[in-house]
This record gives structure tokens, C-alpha cells and sequence, in this order.
């Protein structure tokens, strides 16, 4: 754990105790079996009461300009228990996209019912199934008095409930990012339902015609693209830190309980051994995550390294330990009544998010110099 | 065989070939060629089209779904070299063995070499026709992988046991006619106190409840038995000597082409999805290199898996034992899982699809093998307990329990 | 320090700041810049160039070889604060520091926090001025990794104990000036009669015999002690409670910057090593792929170690218990080994030269450290011991001995 | 094992006593110890009179013609004990491409020198550190009644030794193979010392003129070097299952003979499950390794994949086993007076030679087409 101010360990230890006495595992599992919108109106209500929908939003917006490090805190505490709502969407991705590179008008006009939780907004930049940022196919074309979008997006998170849909489509120049309405008619969504039964859409862009001030920043900016895609990857890898600690401690808990030829499984060395190496892993992971929180809040330069480093290392070890907490569970693992299988369903999700190891790697390298 | 015999023993199975040939003509429905599916002989009982079960039958008459299994309780009677050219024949046409299960697997080399000679008749029979599915009642709630652990109680009353208790991983339970299972007779012993008897699943007092599992199917029941009564003629072998015989099944189970031994062969050979889903540079390489180098070394781990598994059958042949067979369980369950991992990065996102729309049935199916497939390592004797196995009979290693 | 003092506190520290460099600029001969290497300071007694002993001197003399030891035995007296301006401001021009070694590392902080004024005095002045060398008597043959289980016998004889048995892996034995070791005092308990006491060298008795490693090179020793005398004044803390005293140096080995804690640090990065050897592709990146990820791999691992090394050192500074410190030893070994095995392969049949024409002298000095690095997840603490740790200790799975 | 000829089990059994009893690792320590040529000419000359240099040698030139399937399991068995000999470079290597490539004329005036191991041979094909044998500069210039070779070669094993060299040079259609004496004046041989302890040159090509017979094979035939690569790659695959088995039952015996905390280390269960992945991975390189020995006999067209396979495996199975060698000896491990060190010395040595897992992986990937 990184030093923290008296804040920040004040917003830590309460969304931990809101996470596992008011949002716990169980409550994933209702909404799974009601086979709902894949997210929890009414934990997001909680959430946006306590403010953790606006902690990286301006103040002028309504948020509380909290730092990045408040929100990873929030986010890794309420992953741990598989909290499903739109906050690392909203509040983290399409936030980052709006105070990094919106205007005074499109601040004023989005981020306060953002930061108030009212407004649920998304970031949606992949037109398939891997993260590809550099080969972005849905095209802008800017036509008179605005843009025309056409092109597709895949598994787009919180896609099905957004208000607000941050899309990034190629323009002459590069890369760009507009702000669209839900209720566009160029826009069709269609529903994914995916294996974390968590809230993903298809996305397609027919004709999309949006005005001139929907586009954020500069036409053709690869910068602001990858500083709020960094965000949003660092984001993940503290939902995917939590995922990881909490699927580590269940593990933990059993092999202390289990009773296998007549001695407690935590007495076998062998297990002993590979927890130790899980741990091992969870605590170089929790450095990097912190790290690169830290090098958001403190404008570091070598943010676009640390973000891989933290996305990387966070698909690796939950990798890791998601495979281990079934192995190690044995057969009640397997069970859907056990929670084992909600952490390895939502592990793979995350690790697809925004990059996955071996992007995350390949990246670094490059920007390394090899 | 020596050499001068060599020359006519070549001729004969020239001429089998030509026969099978011909028979797989007539019989194989050409529309089934590479039809198989690792999940549905797995999972479910799913009713099989007209020209499955045309296929099935033919085989269960011919006995060729068994192949070396004695003529005269209706296996096909086949030598070694005659049933590998059956392979290779069905193999060339894309045909596959539809007489499958763990009667085939598991129970039926069990039975052969243990099973009284009515038993042997009344049982074998069947399964080479493929027309009784068994189901296997060894794990109970709380002994997992100490298996010897178990406490299903079978008393003696004379010409049947009574038997109470309950089982759980039972796979297929919910489809099964019989079931195979291991049960307590003394409970003063623990391995020298259990029986191997084998229970008509319509037997009263039997309830079955599956088990649903984290890939959303339910091939695993748990079974309840109350005051289930087994006539004494279904007994196994000698009372309480049951250990023994269950080991060796066990023992089937782990070298036999069931779950965790296909090595991830399923579904065609991983690169060829790769090439399907995955950019290339110009020289027509995957352009994900770290991706590549993996999936490279899966293959190339899942080519010296299988030259194991080979030189393994040729030294059972041989009639020696191999030490390498002792791997083949561990390194199976690893190329399963691997396999599938690997087909998930690959298809990124799209191979995490539940159901509904967006996802082709192959890629929804590939999520549920996915989760499925983490099962490998776990039942049939956990990849640790094959190591703790390794370790202590194979290096001679003693000292831990189990 | 509260929010009042806090501009006050940067001023001072400006101003230290100033002040480092140009004692800096005074004393750091320049030619000396990242001249230090790490198997000199490990192995081996090389004289010092005229300008290293002139360096030595004046950093020994500042007390900045141990800044944050305290001024009154002849340490810096720096905070933490102010020690990493002094770190900054060395690595800023490649100064490296010349005090080291056993002394500095392991038994300072434990005198420090265990030895009595007189013993302070005595000992801790020269190894801020890294004029005495110490050895450390542990290891018995025989004991290895079971450290306690330790014979070299130390009887009372009033005003000094006489002392007979063997001592094994003594690092730099035969250059030392004095050891601190682990004898037995009490037969009858294992870890209860165990005492902590420092030994002259010159003592007679003494006899030293290194031990020719698979680097070719003899760090190490097997030290035999034959009637011995150690002067009473010589045992720290109390009679039979030296094993309390000697895990807690223990700690220090394994929590300080020593050996396996560089990470894999010397020598530069990894991928400059590539840029060097391999060939590139148009768009600069390494031809071999495969390598390349490792590299990768490796190199963010390393970072990730750094920032956790970062991590508990903050805690530390903050009185918090950081359970990532136990992590330390075993993943500092892993990438002190992991570089030089990539090293190795990056360098190809170049980097395996052991001697004479065709090599430059740090490829030879590669090969050298690529064998001696495997000592790393040995000494102080096996990589198992440390897993052993870090199961029980901090996640309570208790049960296995060690 | 695969199955065997009763006389090729006869070999293996052979060799395998021979090894152990007449070969041991003392041996080697011993020449290691006196600084030598890197060989060990008292045993060459037995290997020779068993008739061990000619087993891939057609009986007309004085081989047995016994397939390289015998020749493999030699090697390994003499690797086992780190027999120090030029049986791969100039039994294997050298007399591959001499049988694949040889006129009638070129095998009968070298064959039966091979075979009798009178004539040391080696191969020589890479100019630099790493095996990249698409990449050699030394080049080969057709002349007057013959070709003028220029360029380098880099650690050829037995270089010092060897009275013939396989050399490969690069013409203008591709790469070519010449038979060059140790005496031509173009030249130059200097040794390299290694940390294995064994017998490897760098040799400086200088206008060095070799007659038209000299070629071996066409020139600019790429399949005649890939052959007898091949054939040398899978040879270094022998060699190092025999180092990979003799380091792991080494490692196994002290396991059950070192007390420490009042028992002995085999108990250990962390300790049991690595042994048994050591034991999982070195039956399957036995299989990779025995599978391309049969391939070569075969005339396998999978014979590159296959060659590949085996060397990859190889390479990283002894790699594992040998790092595990020295960590499981623990201090003793790290002693010149054990025996680990050479083993993990030698590996690395055969790890480079022909290719190391990175290049076979790619190798194998790209026959694969992918």
C-alpha cells in the first residue's frame, strides 16, 4: 500500500467496508440471475451519493477533484466484490476524455451529471474484438457544419445504458474522439451478453452525423487519445488488483479450512509454495498499480510506460491467480454456486480491456527503444 | 512375430484395410465427416440426428467402437496393428467412434480383467453397442481428493447390500442407467473396507440432483441414496477388496483418450484459428509476436505430448512398462486448458460470448469448454495428486500423505 | 512535520542539496565515474586505484558511506530525506560508494541495535571508514538452509570462550579482519544455545581454506576454529540468546541493498546489452522477437521490483510493517539471475567466454557473474526457506518445518 | 525409450556402460583440470575402436550404416557423463554433409578416415555468436579451377582439433559447403576458451583457395545445409537429453540422501512437484528427441519440423534442469569440487549451438506457416 494521506485512507477503508458489507458477492449474484442490464441501479445510486462518481472531476463540475489514486482506491475496493456498475466507464474513462480534452461548453454541459451519477457515459474505441488503437476502421468525414461517422464498435462497456457515448473514429489527420447521444438516429446498439454477465454493446455507426462542437480536442490527435486510453488501462488494472487480492484471500481462506488426508490443505508445501508466489505477484503488482495512479495525478512523464506496466502485470497476475483459485478449490470451484467462476469470467473481460500482456508488453518495448 | 511371417502378415492387413475401407463406404455417413464434439460426448444427452444413430449402430454391431476388446462380448476382436489401420482409415475420411462414455473409458477394461464371466456377459455387451451409460459414484462431499476418505455406507442383509449415502461429481448421473461406485463395507478399515459394486441408477431410493457448474451446464449430479438396495451379484471382485479394483480404474481413466487426454486436440489445431482471427504482416506471419511465440510453444508442447502418448502405447505394446505414462494425465489436462485459454486471447473479446446474438455457436461453445476444461486438472485424480504420484512411486520420493 | 514547517524544511534542504555537490565536486574524482562493479565488491580483496583510495578515504572520513548511521560512531547523521539527496546527487554524476561490504550491510544496523556502548565504539568508527572487513561464521557443513542446527561449540572458560568446529561459506574469509559468529553454548537446546560473539581473525587457531566456486573464483571459505580464544567482552547481548540476534542481521542481509537486492541492477539495462549484439528491424525494434518479449518481460518485472523496493522503504520511513518486504530477497535473486541468463543468451556462444583472446573483459566478467549470481537465491535464506517464510509467516499456513 | 532393435538396445547399453565405467565425469574433470586440448584422446581412441565414429558412415566407406537413431543414443549416453569428444562435430555433423553432399570421389577420400577416427572433421557455418544460418557473410568467389573463400567463422567446435572443416560460404546463388584441410594457407585458427571447457576455434578465412572438388554438393543449394544442419541440431538434442536425464537423477540422489530440519529433502512436498515437472518435461524431450533420430532414419519430410522441435525442447528442458541442479544442491551446488557446474556450463554451450529455442520456435512457427 502506498503511503496515503489521512483522504485518501479515509476513502479507501470506506469503500471497503461499503464494498463487502453493503455490495458483496452476493448481490453480483442476484443481479446475474435476474439476468439484468449487467450493472446495479441501486448500488449506483450509493455510489454516486458518496461522491465517487465525481472524485476526478473538477470541482467547477461538480466533482471533487480527488486524484486518480482516490479513484483506483474505489475501484480496486469495490472490484474486489464484483460491484457491477459503469464507474470505471463513466467516471474514469469518459470522464478523463471530457476534463482532458473538452471545451468549457462540453464540460459544462457533461460533466456535472456525470460527477452527479446521473449521467452515465462510455468510452468506445475499438472496432473489434482486440484492443487496436493505431488501426482504428470507423471513419469521420467532416461535412458542412459538422461530422459524419460510419463504422462499428465492439464491446463497448456500459454501451447498453450510456447517455453519453465517447467514440473515437478516424479523421484525415488521425484519430478523434466525438461526443455522442444515445438517442442519435445514426446509432443502432445491440446488445453482448458476455460470460461476466457484465453490461457490453455493438455499436453501429450509419451516417452518423454529429455538430462541429461535438468533437473533443483536436481532429487528428494521437496524444489525447492515449493519455485518456492510459487512463482508462490504468483503471482496469486497479479493478483488476482488487479482482486479484480478493480471489488470493478466498483461496487463502479455504486452503485454512479444507480438510484433505486428515491435515488442513494449508499445511502442504506445494500450496504453500504457489501461494506464496501469488502473493508474490499481487504485491509487484499493487507497486504498479499505485505508481501509475500516482504518475496521473502527478503529470509524470513516463505515464504511457507505467500505464502499460500496470495493465501488463495486472493481466498476468490475475491471470495467475483466477486459474489458481479454481485449481486450489478443487471441485467446488467448478461449482456456479461457488464464487470462483464469477473472478475467472470477469478476469479474462478485464484482461481484454484496453490491451491485453501482450500488447501492454510490445508497447513498452517500443516505447523503450528496442 | 518374426521375420519370415513378416511378409504375410503384411498381406493380411493390406487385405483389412481394403476391408474397412469398404465397410466405412457403406456405413460412415459422409455428411457426419469431422462431426465429433468433445463437449457433447461430455456433456448432455442430446438426441442424436437419424445418421448418427445409423452410425452407432453399425459400429455397435461391428464392435469396432471397442476395437480390441474380445470378440465374444461383442468387442471387435481387433489386434494392435489392425486397430491402429481402423484409425488411420477413419481418420483419412473424418470419421469418428460414436460408442464412447466411461463404460468404454473406464469400466469395461475394469470389468475384462476383474468381473466374473456372468458379470462380463450381462455388462460388456451393452456398452460396445453403446447402449448403457454409465455413471461413475466415487467422489463424496468432503473426501475429494483423498478419495479412500469415502463414507457411503453398503450393510450386508444377506442377498443385498443396503446402501446409504451420498455421492457427488457424479458425471452424467442424471442421463445414466448404471453406475459404478465404490461403497463402504467395514468401517473399521478404511482402504481394506470398501466394495466395488456396480447399481442400476433405477434402482428406489436413488435421487439425483446436477450440479450446475461455472460453464452454465450441469454434467456433474450430486446422488442421494437411500436405503438403496444392491443384490450381492453386482458386487465387483471379493468383498472389501474394492480399493484395488477402483485404483485400476482410475488408472484407465487417467491413460485413456477421455477429457484431459485429448490434449487440447479439439477443434482443429490452434494456429489455424489464429490465422482465422489474427492480423498478418506481409511475410503472412502473426503480426502479435508474443501471441505467436506461444501459441508456437503450445504446439510444439502439444507435438511432444503426443509423440508421448505414442511412444507410450508402443511400449505398453511392447509390454513394458512406461515410466512416461504417469505424465500423460498432468501434461493432457495442461494442453486442454492452454489450448483454450490460448483461443480466447486470440479471439479477444469475441471469445468470451455467452449466448444471443454476435457470437457464432462454435465461439459460444468455445467459451463453455473454456470453463469446462478447468475441470481436467481436477477430477480423475488432481494434477497435484499426479504429482505427489510422480514424485513418491515413479522417483521414489516418500514422505507426504496422500 | 506539520504543514507550518514544511517550506522551512525545503529550504534546508536546498541548501544540503547545494552543499552535497560540491562536496561532490570536491571529492569524486571524476575518472571514477560508474566505475564500480559488483563482483569486485563482492569477491575478491583488488587493490584500490590511487583515486578510489583517495575517494574511500574522503567518503569515509564525511561518513556518507553509512549516512543515516548516526554521527556520534562516525555515520552521516543524515535523515531520510536528506540521504536521498545525497543519492540523487551521486547517481546525477555516477559516483557510486566505496564503503560496503559485510560491515555495512549486516552487522552494523545489528550492533547498532544490539551491541553494548563499548562495542559501538569499538567497532562501528572503522566500518563507517571501511577499514576493517568483516566475515560472516553461519553455515555448517551440514546445516545448510537448517541454520539452527549449527555445533561449532563455544565452552565457558571464564574471562573467554574456547572455541573449536568448522564454519562453511564464510563470504571473504580469507581477507577478513574479523567474523561475527553464530557458536553454540548450549548443547542442550537448539535454538536456546546459540550465542552471538565477534572474532578477531588473528586469533590463533584460525585456519581459512576457499572454496573454488563454479565461477572459477573463491569468494567463499570453510574457516576451522581450533581452540580459539574469544574474549568474553567479544559475545553481543546476552549468552544464549545470539539467535534472536542473528536472524534480525538476517534481515538486514536480506532487506539491504546486497547481492541478490540489486535486482539485477548492475551493469545497465538489459535491452542497451540488445541494442549492442542483436540485429534490428527497419523500424528499430529487436529482429528476434521471441527474445525480445523476454527482455520485455524482464525489464518490466524489474521495474516492478524497483517500485516495490520503493514501496516498503516509504512504508518503513512511515513505521508501517510492509508484508512486500518479504518478497524482496526472492525476487531480487530472480532478476540478479534472470539478466544474466538473457545476458547469456543475447550475447550467444560470445557470452560464455571463460578466458584469454576474443572477448572483451566484461563479457568475461558475464560469464564469471552469470555463475556467481546463482549463489543468490542460496545464501541468506534459500529461496525455499524464504517461500517457507512468507507461507507462514505472513499468510499463516502453518505446518511444514523450517 | 522408443522401442529398439535388439541391436540397437545392445548399442545404448553398451555405451551406456562404457560411459559410466570407462567415461566417468572424473574424466573430464580431469582433462578440464590440465588445461587441454578440450578433448580427450585416450577415450577417442576407444570410441573409435567400438566403431562409434562411422555409425552414420555407409559400410563401403568403413561405417556400419546403422541409422542415427544408434548414433543418438551414444550421444546421449556419453553426454551423461560429459565425455569430452569430437563425436558430434565430426561423426555427425561433418559426416552428414559429406554423405548428403559428397561426390563418390570426396566420401571415399574422407569417410574412411571419419569412420576409423583417424580424421577428426567438423562444421563450420556460423560467422557470429548466434546460430544464423540465413545470414552468413563469408563468401565464396568462383576463380580459375576453383573458389576463393573470405570471411569468419565463429566457435566451431573441435576447430582446433579438426584436420577437415565443412565450411559454408556464401556465393552469388546462395549458400555452398566446401571441404577445406587444416592446412590450407587462407586459414588462420585461433582458440576460444570456454566455460564448458571444451575445443572451439574462430577461424579467419583470408583468400583462402580451395579447388573445384572442393564443393560439396551444388552450390547455392540452401537444402543440403538445412539437411545437415538438421542432422547436427538433432545430434545437440541427443546430447542434451543425456546431460538433462544424468543432472536430474544426479539432483534426485541428493534429494533422498541431504538431511536438513531432521529430514531428508525428498520429503518435501514443494521439492517433489518440482522433480516431478523435471521428470514431465524431460519425458517429453525424450520423445522429441527419439521421434527426430526415427525421422532422420525415415526420410520423414516432417524431418525440419521435427529437428525443430527437438531442439527447442531441448533447449529449455536442460535449461530448467540445470538451473534446478545448482538451486536444489544448494551450497554444495555452487562448488568447482561438485559437479553441477558443469553441467550448467555445458548446457548453455549446446543451448547455442545449431539454434537456440528462440530460433527453433520461430522455425517451427514459420514451417507451420504462421
Amino acid at each position: 500500500m502506498a503511503v496515503l494521506t489521512e483522504e485518501q485512507s479515509l476513502l479507501r477503508d470506506m469503500a471497503r467496508s461499503w464494498a463487502q458489507e453493503q455490495s458483496p458477492v452476493k448481490a453480483f449474484r442476484q443481479l446475474r440471475d435476474k439476468g439484468a442490464e449487467g450493472w446495479d441501479p441501486e448500488r449506483w445510486q450509493s455510489i454516486a451519493e458518496m461522491g465517487w462518481t465525481g472524485i476526478v472531476i473538477p470541482e467547477e463540475h461538480g466533482g471533487a477533484d480527488f486524484g486518480f489514486l482516490g479513484l483506483g482506491l474505489v475501484l480496486e475496493e469495490t472490484a474486489r466484490t464484483l460491484t457491477a456498475s459503469p464507474l470505471a466507464a463513466s467516471a474514469l474513462a469518459a470522464s478523463s476524455a471530457l476534463v482532458l480534452g473538452g471545451s468549457a461548453e462540453q464540460q459544462a454541459r457533461w460533466l456535472p451529471g456525470i460527477a452527479g451519477g446521473d449521467v452515465i457515459a462510455t468510452l468506445a474505441v475499438d472496432d473489434g474484438p482486440r484492443h487496436c488503437p493505431e488501426d482504428i476502421h470507423c471513419v469521420a468525414r467532416q461535412v458542412d457544419g459538422g461530422w459524419l461517422l460510419n463504422g462499428e464498435k465492439a464491446f463497448v462497456a456500459e454501451g447498453g445504458s450510456a447517455e453519453l457515448l465517447v467514440i473515437a473514429a478516424r479523421c484525415e489527420s488521425g484519430p478523434a474522439l466525438f461526443l455522442v447521444e444515445a438517442d442519435n438516429p445514426g446509432l443502432t446498439r445491440s446488445p453482448r451478453r458476455m460470460a461476466d454477465a457484465r453490461n457490453y454493446a455493438a455499436l453501429a455507426l450509419e451516417n452518423l452525423k454529429v455538430p462541429d462542437a461535438a468533437l473533443l480536442g483536436k481532429a487528428g490527435d494521437p496524444e489525447l487519445l492515449d493519455a485518456v486510453l492510459d487512463r482508462a488501462r490504468i483503471g482496469a488494472a486497479a479493478e483488476m488488483l482488487g479482482l486479484a487480492t480478493q480471489a488470493f484471500e478466498t483461496t487463502l481462506e479455504y486452503l485454512k479450512t479444507r480438510v484433505q488426508f486428515d491435515t488442513i490443505l494449508a499445511r502442504f508445501q506445494a500450496l504453500q509454495h504457489r501461494m506464496a508466489k501469488q502473493f508474490t505477484e499481487i504485491e509487484l503488482l499493487r507497486s504498479c498499480v499505485e505508481s501509475a495512479l500516482l504518475a496521473i495525478d502527478n503529470n509524470d512523464p513516463e505515464l504511457p510506460l507505467l500505464a502499460s506496466l500496470a495493465k501488463a502485470t495486472a493481466c498476468d497476475t490475475l491471470h495467475l491467480v483466477s486459474r489458481e483459485m479454481v485449481q486450489l478449490h478443487g471441485g467446488i470451484g467448478m461449482t456456479d454456486e461457488h464464487d470462483a467462476g464469477f473472478y475467472i469470467k470477469r478476469a479474462r473481460s478485464l484482461e481484454n480491456a484496453w490491451g491485453n500482456a501482450s500488447f501492454h508488453r510490445d508497447r513498452y518495448a517500443s516505447l523503450s527503444g528496442y | 512375430m518374426n521375420d519370415l511371417a513378416a511378409p504375410l502378415q503384411e498381406e493380411a492387413n493390406t487385405a483389412f484395410r481394403q476391408e474397412v475401407r469398404e465397410w466405412l463406404a457403406a456405413n460412415f455417413p459422409s455428411e457426419l465427416a469431422n462431426q465429433d464434439n468433445t463437449l457433447a460426448t461430455i456433456e448432455g444427452n442430446a438426441a442424436l440426428s437419424p445418421p448418427a444413430e445409423k452410425w452407432k449402430t453399425a459400429m455397435g454391431e461391428k464392435g469396432w467402437g471397442t476395437p480390441t476388446w474380445p470378440a465374444e462380448y461383442g468387442g471387435g476382436g481387433l489386434n494392435r496393428k489392425q486397430t491402429k489401420i481402423l484409425q488411420e482409415e477413419m481418420a483419412a475420411i473424418g470419421a469418428w467412434n460414436p460408442i464412447g462414455g466411461m463404460g468404454v473409458m473406464m469400466l469395461g477394461p475394469t470389468l475384462l480383467e476383474f468381473a466374473s464371466e456372468e458379470q462380463k456377459h450381462q455388462h460388456i455387451p451393452p456398452i460396445c453397442r453403446g447402449e448403457i451409460r454409465w455413471c461413475q459414484g466415487y467422489s463424496e462431499p468432503g473426501a475429494g481428493s483423498d478419495l479412500a476418505a469415502l463414507q457411503m455406507r453398503a450393510e450386508d442383509k444377506g442377498d443385498h447390500y443396503l446402501v446409504n449415502g451420498q455421492k457427488t461429481w457424479t458425471s452424467g448421473g442424471q442421463w445414466a442407467d448404471w453406475c459404478f461406485a465404490l461403497v463402504r463395507t467395514d468401517t473399521r478399515h478404511k482402504h481394506e473396507g470398501i466394495s466395488f459394486v456396480l447399481v442400476d441408477m433405477k434402482t428406489p431410493g436413488i435421487e439425483v440432483r446436477p450440479i450446475q457448474l461455472i460453464s452454465g451446464t450441469s454434467s456433474f449430479c450430486e446422488t442421494f441414496f437411500t436405503d438403496v438396495k444392491v443384490p450381492k451379484e453386482n458386487l465387483v471382485g471379493e468383498e472389501n477388496r474394492g480399493w484395488h479394483i477402483g485404483k485400476r480404474l482410475l488408472q484407465h481413466e487417467r491413460t485413456n483418450l477421455s477429457g484431459g487426454n485429448r490434449g487440447g486436440r479439439s477443434g482443429g489445431s490452434l494456429h489455424k484459428i489464429a490465422l482465422k482471427y489474427l492480423d498478418l504482416d506481409s511475410a503472412g506471419r502473426l503480426v502479435d509476436k508474443d501471441l505467436r511465440t506461444r501459441i508456437t510453444r503450445f504446439e510444439m508442447r502439444q507435438r511432444a505430448f503426443r509423440l508421448t502418448a505414442g511412444r507410450v502405447m508402443e511400449a505398453v505394446k511392447g509390454g513394458a512398462p512406461a515410466a512416461a505414462s504417469s505424465i500423460l494425465k498432468n501434461v493432457g489436462a495442461e494442453m486442454t486448458q492452454e489450448r483454450a485459454e490460448l483461443s480466447l486471447e486470440i479471439m479477444g473479446m469475441q471469445g468470451l460470448g455467452w449466448e444471443g446474438e454476435g457470437f457464432t455457436p462454435q465461439e459460444l461453445m468455445g467459451t463453455r469448454s473454456w470453463l469446462w476444461g478447468k475441470a481436467v486438472s481436477i477430477y480423475g485424480g488432481s494434477a497435484e495428486i499426479q504429482n505427489n504420484v510422480i514424485a513418491k512411486r515413479i522417483l521414489g520420493m516418500e514422505g507426504e500423505p496422500g
